[in-house]
């Protein structure tokens, strides 16, 4: 086997480290659906894993094209509905960690999933919230995977879609949420936030990666501390259990 | 109560204007005989709702059918966006009022109790509500909780005048087996004044005694009972049949422009004169075989 | 077959007539289940049939102790709770006729079982509720069958466990309900409520009584008509069906 | 995760003065074994709740192991009432916050859905609202509907510390599928901080993945599986044995005055080790079969 590794398998790696054995995590699209099975095929066994449709803990044996693939839900213990998911399991407060994709997202963790700019000036419709916005608005904590690109985290995003921070310090718990993102894993490196402004902070960085090829490539400027470790890269049998099992077929990790 | 009919009656009963709650989502048990049928009938004005956005809403957008939707976004998962939808939204012909899921299933959920308003702590300090507050105004209001002094946000009831099922099993009553999931779809026929059932199998009363505590839908919200084998096609039925890929990248294609998806109306909708000429189009039995689920995948 | 019948079975037969084809119902304990099968076996056959905790339209071969009974859940087409029953159907609005029992009721058809006055002038506590308020204050109409006694139909009654017309007029509509009672089926008559006051009124006598019979034996004095006719006697094939097939042991009609 | 354990642990691990919502609908599904568990550890001081008083509640009280009992009035059926319930009522012994069974669904499907209130149009115009509003004043409150002006009752949700559920099949980690109508378990399971699993068959997980959609009550809910047959007599449990009417009408009996009552628990709870002590006192597998359900009539 290859002990090299791309991107996207040490975001998968870095996404399953967050999770801590016997959590319940509302998992959303693409990458977050790789970490949650990563991580419950390896040191979390007992984690609870929800797809807001109605699916509890599938254990699929193919991959699926998203979560309305009937591949997705193949072995799951629970069928059955967005209010169960959503409503008693999720605004109950109840869900540990919310999973969540972003096409764009600006210091304080607000994500965009419903309009993008396109060359000419004008606005792409995309895909919207779906059960995003409730995951970011009652999880306990979400953690945000997507790609890094100056044009993906923007000082102001075209449309929050998903509240992280809000505008910063208590806004969020104002606006009657408690939790928050606790985690943004890009392709080039781990952020937090800063624990009183709230902002987007640096957490490690990716290995092959400077401070500058992270801070240079982003649209606003991160809270970054003295000392800044590497991310620890993903294990072997991390790496294994991507590529034979969750996804031999290369459908998320292409 | 003996309620089968012929799907070309059950759609005749829905006038144009009306609300229609679509049992879809993005690419599985989507109503897409159903969709077929009203752009061949020539139903306008109609109002759609459902929790994610899924193809049959976008085909009806697609074939005029729509004035407003409701939903909390949507897509064809990886086969792409729901081109029609977004199109709409865009050149401004489609009026959106976009939610998320939850906030959309609440609302359902407020329409099947008969309760005056829903709180929900979604949708908060996101530009959804402020979209939504500017769009429709008196869909959403905000109350103090009497027990604790906090600001709730509340939610309209969702009150469709019919809602759209695509079912695995039901009698001639309207007493409905789903298989799998099912998102959003309970709630929505609860809240409508009526449903439409379409079903892969129609089966005796019998059968459905034998196993109650599987009946999600009572007959008693149903109007129209209509036996339709892979009505569903080209999105999936679980444990029935498979999506069928390549019909739904043809369609993903064909809805990238205006024109484009005028000739895949003309051929997959105009061009055919029911059900049975459009899965006859699409390959018949022999094709449609090919995607026949596995008992123990379910796809 | 005896083609006399007792009280119970013209109050069973009574009732069933009450009841329209397609109509949906919600049916309380003792006589309205007797009276509800009836109409479902005679000249209501698509009527839908609801018992509060999540049964719909049983077909039991067996009389059953009360709705806990298996017995009367037997071949039922939905089974499911109280919240999908008297939720989702009664609370949307959905139910025309209700149906229910009382222990005592007052001349706006308010209704008590939860307290009644013992010999030694105390209270003794009863079944209370259940789903009986929440039929009274959503079905479309409510059919009320009780025995026929001052004791029960009191101008005070102990207490208002499912309320009627409340204190007449339109003090029910005032209180946020529509629909409200619109027979009382005793063993000695039945009655209806004056449109613009609410208040009991006579509607028609059982076979064997008169007036006196019936206004005599009441705490408070119910609007008489000029004209009152007779109640129509159960037919033969209502009181076969009672005795062959509902309740061939006794256990309603004892 | 497995969660198996004994009666014994699982009762154990309320503390006195919990809120317990308890399964039992008046004669059927009731947590008998817990019930006599509970008095035989000496847990004093619960607070009960469910929508229909049943038999698990009567003998609780009666036990002297409750303070306080949130229901919709409750019975024995055609067996008689709940004397030990009406006896604490009557003396004064017990705080009874009586509801109708839709007002207590209600408030524990608002705690179940994380609702800060709902809305009800029952209880209006009754003395059950005069009564709530002079015993616990801060459960029910007015509010105005935002969006017609209408004035409505809202309840606050019921959030028990924890709630029984008597179920016919669970696997270890405690999904589970009940069998027949559900009246308020569900809604009590998901309102609940946890919920203690009593059933009759504990089965593997690949047993609950063949038929997801039964599972009514997820895993994640559950702290402690415990499997037990014939956990609810005397009352029944559907397709698994039918109620046990001598010992029911004996209980009656034993329940019409403290003193016969007494000796009854002498009898039946004291006097036993546990269940299976239990079991054998009422007569054994021999007595046990005769009560054996019918396949098809399920009782």
């Amino acid at each position: 086997m290859d002990f090299d590794y791309n991107p996207s398998e040490l975001m998968a790696a870095a996404g399953a480290r967050e999770i801590k054995d016997r959590e319940v995590v509302a998992v959303g699209l693409g990458l977050p659906v790789v970490a949650s099975f990563l991580a419950k095929q390896t040191h979390a066994p007992n984690m609870t894993m929800l797809f807001e449709l109605g699916v509890i803990d599938p254990e699929p044996v193919h991959a699926g094209v998203g979560l309305a693939d009937p591949r997705v839900w193949h072995r799951a213990k629970v069928l059955s509905s967005f209010v169960d998911i959503l409503g008693s399991i999720l605004h109950k407060g109840r869900v540990d960690v919310g999973f969540l994709g972003g096409l764009e997202t600006d210091q304080y963790g607000n994500l965009n999933t419903t309009l993008v700019g396109d060359p000419r000036g004008k606005f792409r419709h995309m895909v919207g919230s779906g059960g995003a916005n409730d995951i970011a608005s009652s999880a306990k904590r979400t953690i945000i995977i997507m790609r890094h690109d100056a044009r993906k985290l923007k000082k102001t995003i075209s449309f929050v879609t998903s509240p992280g921070y809000v505008t910063g310090g208590d806004s969020r718990a104002k606006a009657g949420m408690s939790g928050g993102p606790s985690r943004v894993i890009t392709d080039k490196a781990i952020f937090g936030f800063h624990p009183e402004t709230k902002q987007m902070m640096v957490i490690s960085i990716h290995p092959g990666n400077t401070i500058e090829d992270v801070v240079g490539t982003m649209g606003f400027a991160p809270v970054v501390p003295k000392k800044v470790p590497f991310t620890e890269p993903p294990e072997k049998e991390q790496l294994r259990i991507i590529r034979e099992v969750i996804d031999p077929r290369k459908m998320y990790m292409g | 109560m003996d309620k089968l009919t012929t799907l070309a009656e059950a759609v005749a009963s829905i006038p144009s204007g009306s609300h229609v709650a679509l049992p879809g989502f993005p690419i599985t048990r989507c109503a897409m005989a159903f969709a077929r049928e009203v752009i061949r009938q020539g139903i306008k004005g109609l109002t759609l709702s459902q929790c994610v956005g899924a193809m049959d809403a976008d085909m009806l957008v697609g074939g005029g059918a729509v004035v407003r939707l409701i939903c909390g976004g949507g897509s064809l998962d990886k086969f792409g966006r729901l081109n029609c939808v977004n199109r709409g939204i865009e050149d401004g012909t489609l009026q959106a009022e976009e939610y998320s899921s939850l906030s959309v299933a609440f609302r359902y959920l407020a329409g099947s109790l008969g309760l005056p308003f829903m709180p929900i702590r979604s949708l908060q300090g996101s530009d959804l509500i402020r979209q939504i507050k500017e769009r429709t105004g008196s869909d959403v209001a905000d109350i103090t909780d009497p027990f604790t002094g906090d600001n709730w946000l509340v939610l309209k009831p969702l009150l469709p005048d019919v809602s759209i099922q695509v079912v695995h099993t039901a009698d001639a009553e309207g007493n409905a087996w789903i298989m799998g999931p099912r998102w959003d779809n309970v709630e929505q026929a609860k809240a409508s004044k009526r449903t439409i059932l379409i079903a892969e199998h129609v089966v005796s009363t019998e059968m459905i005694r034998q196993q109650a505590e599987k009946t999600v839908i009572p007959g008693l919200l149903v109007s129209h009972v209509v036996e339709l084998p892979f009505s569903a096609h080209p999105t999936s039925c679980y444990r029935e049949y498979d999506y069928d890929a390549k019909e739904i990248e043809k369609y993903v294609k064909a809805t990238s422009t205006p024109e484009s998806f005028k000739a895949y109306l003309d051929e997959y909708v105009y061009g055919v004169k029911d059900h049975w000429g459009y899965l006859e189009k699409v390959g018949g039995l022999k094709h449609l075989n090919t995607l026949k689920a596995d008992p123990i995948l379910g796809y």
